[in-house]
């Protein structure tokens, strides 16, 4: 468990990255930071693995200060993704991945394997790649390796600082999908830093939005900061899209589809399971030219969703009487 | 040109070369004497200039002090250690006459180069990679021998060769204080007004110079080879694209 | 006085090209400090007779003979010197030197040299300032030398210059021409303070020193007498570049004089209140022509 | 002048502290007797550093370009440099004199070419430490090889050369004693005097004033790379 | 006008980078490449200003083969935006910007002038910025400069590698606006590296897809490669959500419309013009909670828009009956 209380952040010539933000951050939990360019997401992230030292308040991992910790031991248990990636320059990559396993303690052989099996995570064949030296691949493949190298200590707790904005789509998305899968089988606690509010949407437990000046705007689940954004910065933000982005968190909902009745099987094209998201609800419409799909749990089929389904559903995701957790400081 | 035949004349005679005070001799003890003090030079300078690169600071002092070693005249130097109680000018082993004071001059002839070097060099490793290798937790020692040095090799290195070259041409002066080395040849040449001998050494010092040089280039290469892929060259290899 | 003189030459200069007293002349010669001495003499001397000169004084010899004559138009030097100088730069390494004890006689062999390097020596000096060995007091008293030949079938180790083994008027010559049985040979310098201190520690038991230098008494060190003489003349004497001479006939009678004045013992004199007292050479110059009625 | 003229004629009973027969390192008589000596050769000794160090960059900075420019020079004008190093100035200064006379010019000359040695290193070794996307952003926007080299390479490579150019400049501060070798060697006259005739005080002094000179060319090096790269530590800067 | 014939380049260890492309950008034109990390996109970019010497094809500008030409007077009618940004570390932010046009000789005052128009336009307060050093800034924010760098000197022709990667969507939205408003009012010909397929999509007059070794997979205009990929991997690439990508391409098409009668007029709490695009329309409807949203053109009401006609013309705009100019290389 990770906690900021009060923590800020003044550089020397006064300019205010950070102000005193409170935070908590479950175990097990991931948490995104997203926030406009600039409005102290890095800093607050370097601040928790003490390359950055707090101004004001205090940050805690597990109840221990960690101002109070060596910070090399403090950092060995913790992974961290630079924004700038910082790859060794004069080690090759599989050497790179391999360095974080090494230092501490572990076998040649082990780090290797290791190694190996996180560069295929990664998308980067290592029969092509483990022997090039970083200056001879492309921004998003170092970008990947950076991710490698971070996740190959098995730390418990991972700071990321957009791991991900140097990647493509496809890429993107399967490299999200399997790290979400890596960090929810093994319970890592998870800051991530990214200006992707899909991303955050997506990837976060919780989302925190930081507005310019470090100003901690919003600190809330994906969809309840969609539902319901703290203030006019947060809303637009999220963006005037935010209607549409909740498809992506939007269940379907077996209350808003159309009686299955009167309809010919042949009309119906493709089918989707009920805990399918509205987006996939709407994509596989579109894909089979239907102006409907078909709704299933298991082998009984609930119902119909039609266009008009899928927006009273968007309507409902989007008004007030919904619970959550949500906190607006101040 | 006179001189010039009578230098050539010199170099090819073989009892130039042979015997006693022979110039092989003589080359043989300048080596040592030249090995010797960088070994030294590099023992103490290496791990003070690296180590305060490591911390970030002092550095500016260091390279100044090492500096003013320098700044005095090595002849000078040399001919005030000869005078006093110690070093003094007792026979040194292999180092000859004064051999102590001989060593001890030029070990802080080389320090500036190795010093000053080795303090930039690993204050030049990008400051990406540095905050990666904190990041990751590494101890300081870790990012040392990890990261920094690896990095800062080349211009170490590059210090280190400086260092050699320097030390071997101004070992002549231990004939100053009638220690080993080819010294004597040139200034036995130049004093006895046979300027084809005087030359015929300072030509030979020169081309071991090169010799030595050459064969420090050769090593670094081979080392850097060992550490990087052939394709890159050293300066792409060096620096982080990103 | 002096001023108007120089600078009614300087004016005079365009109009009368050749055979003026004045103008500018540059000195040049080695600076230990017998040298700077005798420059300084020169230097003053010759400004009293309406010159401009500017000295330059270099540490060796093979230097400044690349520019004189040419840049250089006057330098105080020893006759074996400038003439062996000549010699060797002639015929290189293989150069036989010119070894007569007489100064007079080695100025008269080196002529040709001298005349095709269009240099002209003036009037050799009394004073001479060749090689000659040192012991200590204590071991000339233990041993009871006076002389080099009483050293005859000695080992000892000889505290020298670079260039001083193999020399007939060096470790040659005290081998070959006394016996002495030279086991080592410690190039330590021509009159320095390394040597005498060689001596002194009695890591060395000779030492080689000059005939003027005035401090050996002061440090409890006697010359040995070169009864075999084997030294070629060192006389001090005026080399002059020839064509300077033809336009500034004056110079010659103005050094001449300073030549005839000094000597052997008041050179040594001179040296040794530069050495022991380190008085400034120019104001020892000074007092010494003064004294001497030349200023 | 009549009273040194008297006081050299009769001697006080006690000599001068800086007598041959004293022969003190620390003597402020000597200081306060010479001064204006001593002056002089700290002043000639500082001009021929200055200018001869400007002439080895000047030598420097052409030599390093053509061999980053033609790898294959690179061994060569190493080599060069190292090879003009290593001949000793009495053999060097007399090649001199028929060109450029007794004279500073011979001087300068001869140390500007020792200085070399470091120098080329520096500059080869500094404009490798530029870092590759930095350049490649330099190309990409339109640089000439001119104006990417004194706007965006050199002063990035200022850390290193600076390094360089100061144990060059310090080792010229010593050098410059062979000057002597044609009557300029600034304060290389005294320590050379000083030495062969065991002089003390004047060696002591000479040799502290050298090192004044070095440590004070030194910061003036430092300041000089401090202001020309505020980069390098404006307000908050990266962490050491 | 930029045009590639058959430009390959294989790198000294023998890794193909891009293979035989044939490309043409028109003069005014933007061009977007796309396609996964490492598949090429930036070695093509850096053989058009020369950066990287292609091994086989030919590259023209305007007719002219590059080359031909003196690299350097080449590159100074060429902006660059380089993917790691390399800002000058030595200069203020400020400097850095004035750079170029310093550089082709224009007056300082007019630099200066420029540059602090340039960083406003970046949303970078000269005030606070233009003095700082790029260590100073956070990613995003050296990424803008890196951007305002390029545009300095008014090039005619602008290559830029992932200009807008670290930004957040607001800015980004601002600038890709912003930028692409320039671009069309000062007719010039951009080629704009991505691997963001909404970016390519929203901003490029065409856009150019390129599959992992560095072919060329596909060269059409955004509403063709969503309606019509070219193959497996580009409709892959475009991504199983193409449909509704194509929202923010299609624009609201009357024909559509429900008629407005019967509807009162308290019913329609929003109205966008014809001219929006689908997702704007279906923002609104959201927005305004009334399951629908008026259309009109100028004053005149022309219908309203449901759900349901949303889906229709997503429909329409995915069938085959489109004109294009799509080439498809083999
Ligand atoms: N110096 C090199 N030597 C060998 N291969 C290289 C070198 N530089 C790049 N590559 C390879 O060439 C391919 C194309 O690289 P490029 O940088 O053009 O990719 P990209 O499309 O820009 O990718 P990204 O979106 O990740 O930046 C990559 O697979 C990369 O690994
Ligand atoms: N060394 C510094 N001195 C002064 N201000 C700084 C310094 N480093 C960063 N800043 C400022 O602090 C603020 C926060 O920076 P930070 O890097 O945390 O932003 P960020 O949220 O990570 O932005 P981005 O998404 O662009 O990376 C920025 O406005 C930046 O300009
Ligand atoms: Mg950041
Ligand atoms: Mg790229």
């Amino acid at each position: 468990m990770i906690r900021l209380s009060g923590v800020g952040k003044t550089y020397a010539d006064g300019t205010v990255a950070v102000q005193a933000v409170d935070l908590e951050v479950a175990a097990g939990e991931l948490l995104c930071l997203v926030g406009p360019s600039g409005c102290g997401k890095s800093t607050t992230l370097k601040m928790i693995n003490r390359l950055i030292e707090p101004t004001t308040g205090r940050i805690e991992i597990d109840g221990r200060d960690v101002t109070g910790e060596d910070p090399v031991k403090l950092r060995r248990g913790i992974g961290y993704v630079i924004q700038q990636v910082g790859l060794f320059p004069h080690q090759k990559i599989l050497t790179n991945v391999m360095t974080v396993p090494l230092l501490s303690g572990g076998s040649r052989a082990a780090a290797r394997a290791r190694a190996l099996e996180l560069l295929e995570l990664v998308g980067l064949d290592p029969a092509t790649y483990a022997d090039r030296y970083p200056h001879q691949l492309s921004g998003g493949q170092r970008q990947r390796v950076g991710v490698a190298r971070a996740l190959a200590a098995d730390p418990p707790v991972l700071l990321m600082d957009e791991p991900f904005g140097a990647v493509d789509p496809v890429v993107r998305v399967r490299l999200q999908d399997e790290f979400r899968r890596l960090q929810r089988d093994l319970g890592k606690t998870v800051v991530l830093v990214t200006h992707d509010i899909d991303e955050a949407v997506r990837m976060g437990d919780r989302v925190a939005v930081f507005a310019a000046g470090g100003r901690l705007a919003q600190h809330a689940t994906p969809a309840e900061l969609l539902a319901r954004p703290a203030d006019d910065f947060v809303a637009d933000f999220v963006g005037s899209e935010r209607g549409l982005r909740r498809l992506s968190v939007t269940p379907v909902d077996p209350a808003l589809l159309d009686p299955v009745d009167g309809v010919r099987i042949g009309d119906l094209g493709a089918a989707i399971e009920v805990g399918a998201t509205l987006e996939q609800a709407l994509a596989a419409m579109l894909r089979s030219d239907r102006g409907m799909v078909a709704v299933r749990r298991g082998p009984v089929m609930l119902g119909v969703l039609t266009p008009d389904g899928v927006h009273r559903a968007l309507r409902a995701s989007l008004s007030p009487a919904e619970d959550t957790g949500s906190t607006a400081p101040d | 040109m006179r001189v010039l035949t009578d230098a050539w004349d010199y170099l090819l005679a073989a009892s130039s070369w042979t015997g006693d005070g022979g110039m092989l001799e003589l080359l043989l003890q300048q080596l040592l004497l030249t090995v010797t003090a960088l070994v030294l030079a590099l023992a103490v300078g290496l791990p003070v200039a690296l180590g305060l690169g490591h911390l970030g600071r002092g550095g500016f002092l260091a390279v100044n002090i090492s500096n003013i070693g320098r700044a005095v005249p090595t002849f000078a130097l040399l001919a005030v250690l000869v005078t006093l109680d110690w070093p003094g000018y007792e026979s040194f082993g292999p180092y000859g006459r004064a051999g102590v004071a001989t060593l001890l001059a030029l070990t802080l002839f080389a320090l500036p180069p190795i010093i000053t070097n080795g303090y930039v060099a690993v204050r030049e490793v990008p400051s990406d990679v540095l905050e990666a290798a904190d990041g990751m937790g590494m101890t300081g020692a870790q990012r040392f021998w990890r990261v920094e040095l690896p990095l800062a090799l080349p211009l170490v290195l590059s210090g280190v060769r400086l260092a050699l070259v320097q030390v071997w041409a101004t070992a002549t002066i231990a004939a100053l204080v009638a220690g080993p080395g080819l010294g004597r040849v040139i200034t036995d040449g130049f004093y006895r007004s046979q300027y084809g001998q005087g030359i015929a050494g300072a030509l030979v010092v020169a081309a071991v110079a090169l010799l030595l040089e050459l064969a420090a280039a050769a090593a670094e290469r081979f080392a850097a080879r060992e550490r990087r892929d052939p394709l890159g060259t050293v300066s792409q290899g060096l620096r982080p694209a990103g | 006085a002096g001023d108007d003189l120089s600078e009614d030459a300087a004016n005079d200069d365009d109009s009368t090209p050749a055979a003026s007293a004045g103008g500018p002349v540059n000195i040049s010669g080695q600076n230990f400090p017998e040298a700077t001495l005798v420059a300084s003499m020169y230097e003053q001397l010759l400004e009293d007779a309406g010159y401009d000169p500017t000295v330059r004084l270099v540490d060796s010899r093979s230097v400044y003979i690349e520019t004189f004559p040419g840049d250089v138009d006057v330098v105080p030097e020893y006759v074996g010197g400038i003439v062996n100088e000549l010699n060797a730069r002639k015929l290189g390494d293989q150069a036989e030197p010119f070894t007569a004890g007489d100064g007079k006689e080695l100025a008269e062999q080196g002529s040709d040299l001298l005349e095709e390097q269009g240099i002209t020596l003036l009037d050799v000096s009394e004073a001479t300032d060749t090689n000659a060995f040192f012991v200590t007091q204590e071991y000339a008293e233990e041993n009871g030398v006076t002389k080099l030949s009483d050293l005859e079938g000695t080992s000892v180790v000889l505290a020298a210059a670079p260039d001083c083994e193999g020399r007939l008027d060096c470790e040659g010559g005290l081998v070959d021409e006394y016996g002495i049985d030279v086991t080592k040979v410690l190039p330590l310098g021509f009159a320095s303070d390394q040597t005498y201190q060689s001596v002194l520690d009695g890591e060395s038991q000779l030492g080689l020193t000059s005939t003027t230098d005035g401090t050996l008494e002061s440090q409890g060190l006697v010359v040995l007498e070169d009864d075999k003489a084997i030294q070629p003349a060192q006389n001090l004497v005026p080399a002059v570049s020839s064509a300077f001479l033809e336009e500034h006939p004056d110079v010659a009678e103005k050094l001449n004089e300073l030549m005839a004045a000094l000597t052997t013992e008041n050179l040594t004199e001179l040296n040794g209140r530069i050495a022991v007292d380190r008085e400034k050479p120019e104001d020892v110059a000074r007092e010494f022509l003064e004294q001497e009625g030349l200023l | 002048m009549r009273v040194t003229v008297l006081a050299a004629a009769a001697p006080a009973a006690e000599p001068s502290c800086y007598s041959r027969l004293r022969n003190e390192w620390f003597c402020l008589d000597y200081v306060t007797d010479r001064r204006e000596e001593i002056l002089d050769a700290a002043g000639e000794h500082l001009t021929i550093t200055v200018l001869a160090v400007a002439l080895g960059v000047a030598l420097a900075v052409p030599l390093a370009l053509l061999a980053r420019r033609l790898p294959r020079l690179e061994s060569t004008a190493l080599g060069l440099s190292t090879g003009l190093y290593t001949i000793p100035s009495i053999a060097l200064f007399p090649l001199l004199v028929p060109f450029t006379g007794l004279t500073m010019t011979t001087v300068v000359i001869g140390l500007g070419l020792y200085a070399l040695t470091v120098l080329v290193r520096a500059f080869l070794e500094g404009l490798r430490s530029v870092p590759e996307d930095v350049r490649e952003a330099a190309r990409g926007l339109g640089y000439g090889a001119g104006r990417l080299l004194v706007r965006v390479e050199l002063p990035l490579a200022l850390p290193v050369v600076v390094a360089g150019l100061r144990v060059a400049t310090v080792s010229t501060v010593a050098l410059t004693t062979v000057g002597s070798l044609v009557s300029y060697g600034g304060l290389g006259n005294l320590i050379r005097d000083g030495v062969t005739t065991n002089f003390r005080a004047e060696l002591l002094v000479a040799s502290v004033l050298c090192v004044v000179i070095a440590f004070a060319l030194d910061a003036l090096l430092v300041l000089g790379q401090r202001a020309l790269t505020p980069w390098t530590r404006a307000a908050g800067g990266a962490r050491r």
